[in-house]
C-alpha cells in the first residue's frame, strides 16, 4: 500500500498496463514530453518513447478516430481527451463509431478503447473546462462509463477499463486530482465495474452520488449524523454498467433518497436514479426523491462555488426529504 | 467461409509491373459481376425484395484495380458503394445477400441497411453511414499495424463529398504527421448526392489536398483498370517502405442514382450522363481484351451468362434462408448485457410469449 | 384550412417564412435544387434562389458553425441536418457555441439558428437513419427542443421557431412525415411553445408522448377505452421548455403514468419524466411509473418493428400500471 | 462605452499604401499598452489578483497590425489570445480588468475564464475556448454582410494549432465553395502547447492548406508591422471585391507560457526561446522608430511609465468594483427562463437568504 493522491494512482496504473502488455498505448494532446496539462501521464513518455506516448496533433476527432483504428487492429489504446468540454469534436466517432462498433458488425469487431478524461468543476474554468457531460454518454447504448471517487478506485477501475472488452468513457474528477490521497495497493489490483461502493452505511435516507460529490456527499452524511440521522452513502462508480440492484436495495432499506451531481439537473443522470426509483423502489419510497445538483444554466466562472453542490445544498435536501411523507 | 473462386485472386505482380491479360481477364469477371449484381439488386428493391441499395456502376474498374493492387492481407475500410471491392476480396455473394435481407446468414444479424457490410475474415471492416469516419480508423489501423511490425497497409474509401467530412482533415493530417502505411482512395464520381463536384470545393483537383498535409496526392483515370492499379501498387510499395501514405483520386462517374431512394434527374443533365456512359469503364474494358484477342463475344455472352446464373442461385438461397432470431436484439451490445439491458431481453421475450410482440 | 401532410405543413411553414422576412434563409445538404432528400424544402430554392436556399457542402460542422455566425449578424437561418444520425459532427457547434453563446458573453450575442432534422424509426433506417437523440440536446442548457406530431403543430411550432430569440432543435418524425394528414391553418398561425397538448382527455391514467408516438399512444387510449378505461393522452410539443405544470397536473387527477419514447430508455427522455413525478407528483402517484420505449442497444434494422413502442406494449404497460397500487 | 482613446484609430489609408509615421508611433503605442499590460496580468496571477492569464508576448506586431489594416466596421472572431486586437478596436482596459477578474462590471457577467471576453458594440465577438470553432462562424457572418449588402469583411483568428480543427476544414471550405469576403488570420506561434509546429501538420507552411480550398494562401514575417499591414490590406480588398478569402500565416513566437498553467521548460529549449527574443517585434519597431527620427529615447520611457500609469489606474478601478450579483447566474440562458430554471432560481434565493448558500 502507498499514499497516493487520485491523479498519482492513475499515472501508476497507466505504467504499470503499460508495462504489462505492449499492446497497451497512450496518446492524446501534450501526453507525451509534456506529461499532460494535469500530470497523468508525467514520465511514461521518456520510460516507453513517443511511439508508445503519443503526442497527437490537436484534433480530437482524429484521437479517437486514430484510437478507434488501433483497437479494431488489437491494440488496447487509451486516449485522453484533454477536458471533457473538448470531447465534442469527437462526438460523432464516440456514438456513431465506438459505441456502435461491436452490435453493428455483428459482433466482428469489439472496439475496446479507453478515453480518459478530467472533468467536472472546481477548478475556476469556467464554461470550458468544467463540464460534466456523462448523461450523454451514459445515454449512448455501447460505452461503459466509469466514475472514480477514491485513489484506490481510480488505479484499480482504470485497470479493469484497461482490460475490458468494451468502449470506457473514464471521467476523472480533476477537481480532487490532489485534493483526496488515500491508499493504492501495489501492483494490478482490479476494481469489477457494475458494483457500487457503499462509503458509509445507514438507515434513514440514502445519497447517490460519484466523483468530485463524494467528499461533500460524506460531509453531509456526518452533518446529519449529528443530528441523529443515520445517513447511507453510496459511490456508484460505474454509472454503465450500474449496479441497479445496491441503488433499488438501498432505498428499499431507507425509503428515501437525495441524488447529487454536478452536471444540469435537466435530463441529467440523477432522472435516471430518480425514474429507477420511481418504478423499482416506489413502494418502499417514504418521500419525493430529491435532486441536489448543477443548474441548468452552462457552468459559470466567477460564480462557481454557488453553482456546485456542496455539504449544505445536500443537508437541506435531505432534511426536507427526513422531514416529508 | 466458403470459397473466394468467383472472382479469382489476383496473379502476382511486382510494383509498378503491368497486368497480365489473365489479371484483366479476372479483373473484367470481378466487374461484370458487380454489375450483374448491382442491376439485380436495384430491380430487387423495385420489387420490394429488398428494402434499399446503392448502386455502383461506373466505378467498377476503379474498385477492382484498386483492390487487385492490394494485398490480401491488407485491411479495407469502406463506404457503402465497394461492392466490388468485396467481391475482389471473395466475399461470398449469398453472404451479400443475405446482408441485404438482413437474414440469419447475415454475418451483421440483421443490423444495418444494405451495403453496410463488412468481414472480419476478409479484412473488410464493417461500414457506417457517416460519412468519412473510415478514414481516421484506417489510419489509426496502419500505425497499429506499424507498431506490431507487420507489414501491411490500410486503404481507405470515400467519395468527392466525403472530402469535406471532419475525419478526412483528421485523418489525412494525422498520416502526414505519423508517416502511417495507409492509401486515401477517393472515389471522385463527380457528385454527393445533388451536389457537382465543384460546389463541394474550390480545390482545383481533391487530390491536391495532400499539399495541405504533406503527402503525396495523384489523379488517376477512375475508368482505366491500367493507370488506377499502378497508382494503387506504387502507393502501397511507399507506404511499406515507410514513405508515408498516398491520397489517390479516381476521377468516376455514378453511372445511377446515389441509392434507391434518389432521383438524379432533379439535379442532372442527361447530356452529362450520356457522355459518362461513352465510357462505361466495362466496356472499356471488354473492348481492349477483344483486341488483345485473348477473349472473344462469345466469351463474353457465356461470362455474363454464366454470372446471372451464379447471382440467380445465391439470391435464392438468401431468400430462403430464415429471418434473424428477434432475440439477437440483445447482443453484441457490449461484450456482456448490462443489468438494465438484461431485464428488457426478459420482458421481450415475455412479450414475444403473450403474442404482446410478433415478429 | 388546407388538408396537408406532416412534411408538406413543414414546407408551407418554410415558405411562408422566407416570403415574409428577406432575413430567413434555409442552408443544407441537397436543400436546394434538389428540394430536400424528403423534399421538406421543395419549390423553395426555385423561387427563392440558390443565395436563400444554399446547397452546402457535406460538413454538419461548416452547415452549423456558418448558420451561428449568420445568426450572430442578424439573419435567420435554418440549417437542415438531413438525418438526425448525421448531427455529430456539428455537435462541438451546437452544445459549445449555439447553446452557450448569449450566456457566454452576457446576453450580447443572442443566436436564433433553427436546426430542423427529421429523425427517428420506422423507415427500416438501421443504426444511422433512425436515431432519437433528442436527450443530448434537452440536457444541454441554452437549447430549445420541439418536436411536432401533426401538420398543424408542425407549421405552427416551425412559425415560432423561427421568430424565436433562441436557439432551436426542430425534430421531424419522418416516419409520419406522409404518414399523418390533417387540417393546418393557412398564414401565420404560431403555436406557442412551453404548452403541452391533451390529445386525448381520461381520468384513469396518463401517457406522455411526442412525436411519432403520438399515433400508437392515441390506438393504445382506444383500446383501453374499449375495456373501461379513460385514458388521458399527452402530447408534450416541446420538450424545452417542458409544461411541467401539465405533466405534474395530469397525474394529480389521473395517479398513474406511462411515458413513451422511441430512444433507449438509459437516460432517456423519460427518465426526466419520470423524476419529475417523483419529485412533485410523488403524493398522487398509485403506482409505479412506467417507461415503454426503445430498447438500451443501436437502432436495429430488420428487427426495427419490435424495436419500436408500439400500441399494445403501451397498452401491457398501461395495464400493468392500472393493476398495481 | 467609454473612450477608445488610449490606442487611437488607424489614419486613413489606401490597400497596399505604406503606413505613416503617426500609424507606426500609435501602432507602437498600442503594442506597448498590450505588453504591459500583459506583464501586469502575470504578476496578477501569480499573486492570485486574477485565476488565469493567457499571454500574447511575441505577438503583438501581427495582432497590432492586421487590426490596423481592417476596418472599424468589420467583425473580429477571437482566440484567447488577441488582448492587441480588443485593444486597438479600443476596449476600455477597466472593462478588460473587469473581465479577468469577473466582477460587476464585466459585460460578460463574470461567466468566463480570463481572456475569454466579447464586446458587441467593437465587433469583437466573445471567444469560447474549443479551438476553431471561431472559423465557421466569421464564414458565415461574411455570408450574411453580403446579403444583407454591407461591404465589410469578417476576420477570424486562431493559432497554428488550430489548422488542425475541425472548423478549419469545414470554415475554409465553405469559404472558398461560396467566395464568402472573410480573412484567416493565422498567428503560427510555432507552438501548440508542448506540440512544435512541424509535429502538428506536415504542411510546408500553414500558408500552403489554402491551396486544398482553392484560396489564396500568404506567409508573412509577424514580427514584422508593414509585411501584416499590406497582407491584411490586400486580403481585405479581394474580399470586398468579391475575390474571395484569403488565409494569412503570420509567423511569430509565443516568447511566454501558453497560459500561466504551463511551464514551457517542460518541452522547449533556452537557446530557441533566445533566438526569438531576438526577433521581440516592440524591439524592432522601436528600432525602426528611433531610426526614423521620430521617436527618442525619451519618448520612450515616457510611454512605458504613462502607459503603466494607466493600467494602475484602471485596474485599481476594476479591483474596486463590486462583485458581480449571484442572481444573474439563471440571466441569459435563454431570453425568458424555463419553468425549470425559474424554479431553481427561486430556491437559490431563497438558500442564499437562508444561509444555506453563503457568496
Ligand atoms: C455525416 C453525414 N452527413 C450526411 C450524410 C448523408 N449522405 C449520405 S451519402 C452522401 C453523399 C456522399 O457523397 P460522396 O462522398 O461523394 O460519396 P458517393 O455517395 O458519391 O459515393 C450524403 C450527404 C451522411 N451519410 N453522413
Ligand atoms: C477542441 C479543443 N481541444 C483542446 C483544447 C486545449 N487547448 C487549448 S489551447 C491549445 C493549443 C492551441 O494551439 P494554437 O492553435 O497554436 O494556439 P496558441 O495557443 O498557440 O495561440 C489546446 C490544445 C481546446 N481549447 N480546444
Ligand atoms: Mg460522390
Ligand atoms: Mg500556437
Amino acid at each position: 500500500m502507498t499514499e497516493l493522491t487520485l491523479v498519482q494512482a492513475i499515472n501508476r496504473g497507466l505504467g504499470e498496463a503499460m508495462r504489462a502488455d505492449p499492446d497497451v498505448l497512450v496518446l492524446g494532446e501534450d501526453v507525451g514530453i509534456n506529461g499532460g496539462v494535469f500530470r497523468a501521464t508525467e514520465g511514461l513518455f521518456k520510460e516507453f518513447g513517443g511511439d508508445r506516448v503519443i503526442d497527437t496533433p490537436l484534433s480530437e476527432t482524429g484521437i479517437v478516430g486514430a484510437a478507434i483504428g488501433m483497437a479494431l487492429y488489437g491494440l488496447k489504446p487509451i486516449a485522453e481527451i484533454q477536458f471533457l468540454d473538448f470531447i465534442y469534436p469527437a462526438f460523432d466517432q464516440i456514438v456513431s463509431e465506438l459505441a456502435k462498433f461491436r452490435f453493428r458488425s455483428g459482433g466482428q469487431y469489439p472496439c475496446h478503447v479507453v478515453i480518459r478524461s478530467p472533468y467536472g468543476g472546481g477548478i475556476k474554468g469556467g464554461l470550458y473546462h468544467s463540464q460534466s457531460s456523462e448523461a450523454y454518454f451514459a445515454h449512448t447504448a455501447g460505452l461503459k462509463v466509469v466514475i472514480p471517487s477514491t485513489p484506490a478506485d481510480a488505479k484499480g477501475l482504470l485497470t479493469t477499463a484497461i482490460h475490458d472488452p468494451d468502449p470506457v468513457l473514464f471521467l476523472e474528477p480533476k477537481r480532487i486530482y490532489r485534493a483526496v490521497t488515500g491508499e493504492v495497493p501495489e501492483g494490478e489490483n482490479r476494481v469489477p465495474f457494475g458494483e457500487a461502493r457503499v462509503a458509509r452505511a445507514g438507515d434513514d435516507l440514502t445519497i447517490f452520488a460519484y466523483g468530485a460529490m463524494m467528499p461533500p456527499s460524506l460531509t453531509a452524511a456526518e452533518t446529519l449524523a449529528a443530528e441523529g440521522k443515520s445517513v447511507e452513502v453510496i459511490d456508484l462508480r460505474t454509472l454503465v454498467p450500474l449496479d441497479e440492484r445496491a441503488v433499488v436495495a438501498s432505498v428499499e432499506k431507507t425509503g428515501r433518497a437525495v441524488i447529487v451531481h454536478e452536471a444540469p439537473r435537466f435530463c441529467g443522470f440523477g432522472a435516471e436514479l430518480a425514474a429507477i426509483l420511481a418504478e423499482k423502489a416506489f413502494f418502499s419510497l417514504k418521500s419525493p426523491v430529491q435532486r441536489v445538483t448543477g443548474y441548468d444554466t452552462p457552468f459559470p466562472y466567477a460564480l462557481e462555488n454557488l453553482y456546485l453542490p456542496n455539504a449544505e445544498r445536500i443537508v437541506h435536501a435531505a432534511r426536507a426529504s427526513l422531514s416529508a411523507g | 467461409m466458403a470459397d473466394a473462386g468467383t472472382v479469382g485472386a489476383p496473379t502476382e505482380t511486382v510494383p509498378g509491373e503491368d497486368l497480365s491479360t489473365a489479371d484483366l481477364t479476372k479483373m473484367y469477371r470481378a466487374m461484370a459481376l458487380a454489375r450483374v449484381m448491382d442491376e439485380r439488386c436495384l430491380t430487387l428493391q423495385r420489387q420490394g425484395r429488398i428494402g434499399f441499395y446503392v448502386p455502383l456502376q461506373g466505378q467498377e474498374a476503379a474498385q477492382v484495380a484498386c483492390a487487385w493492387a492490394l494485398d490480401t492481407e491488407d485491411w479495407i475500410f469502406p463506404a457503402y458503394r465497394e461492392l466490388a471491392i468485396a467481391l475482389v476480396r471473395g466475399v461470398p455473394i449469398k453472404l451479400l445477400f443475405d446482408q441485404f435481407i438482413g437474414n440469419s446468414g447475415d454475418v451483421l444479424k440483421g443490423r444495418q441497411m444494405p451495403n453496410h457490410y463488412g468481414y472480419r475474415e476478409f479484412r473488410f471492416v464493417t461500414a457506417s453511414s457517416p460519412v468519412g469516419t473510415q478514414i481516421s480508423h484506417a489510419v489509426g489501423a496502419a500505425m497499429a499495424a506499424r507498431w506490431k511490425g507487420e507489414a501491411i497497409v490500410t486503404a481507405s474509401f470515400f467519395g468527392d463529398g466525403t472530402t469535406s467530412s471532419n475525419d478526412f482533415h483528421a485523418g489525412l493530417n494525422f498520416a502526414g504527421v505519423f508517416k502511417a502505411p495507409t492509401i486515401f482512395f477517393c472515389q471522385n464520381n463527380q457528385w454527393a448526392i445533388s451536389l457537382p463536384r465543384e460546389r463541394q470545393t474550390r480545390s482545383e483537383t481533391l487530390a491536391a489536398k495532400a499539399v495541405a498535409y504533406g503527402i503525396a496526392g495523384v489523379v488517376v483515370d477512375g475508368t482505366d483498370v491500367h493507370g488506377v492499379y499502378r497508382a494503387v501498387k506504387d502507393a502501397r510499395a511507399r507506404a511499406i517502405a515507410g514513405e508515408g501514405p498516398t491520397l489517390i483520386e479516381a476521377q468516376v462517374y455514378r453511372l445511377g442514382p446515389h441509392s434507391t431512394s434518389d432521383d438524379p434527374r432533379r439535379y442532372r443533365t442527361d447530356a452529362e450522363l450520356a457522355a459518362w456512359k461513352a465510357k462505361d469503364p466495362l466496356a472499356r474494358l471488354k473492348h481492349e481484351l477483344l483486341a488483345s484477342g485473348a477473349w472473344a463475344e462469345e466469351d463474353d455472352t457465356a461470362l455474363w451468362d454464366g454470372l446471372k446464373k451464379e447471382v440467380a442461385t445465391a439470391l435464392a438461397a438468401a431468400e430462403e434462408t430464415s429471418p434473424v432470431d428477434p432475440m439477437t436484439l440483445f447482443d453484441d451490445v457490449l461484450a456482456e448485457r448490462p443489468p438494465n439491458l438484461e431485464e428488457q431481453r426478459t420482458e421481450f421475450a415475455a412479450m414475444l410469449k403473450d403474442g404482446v410482440l410478433r415478429p
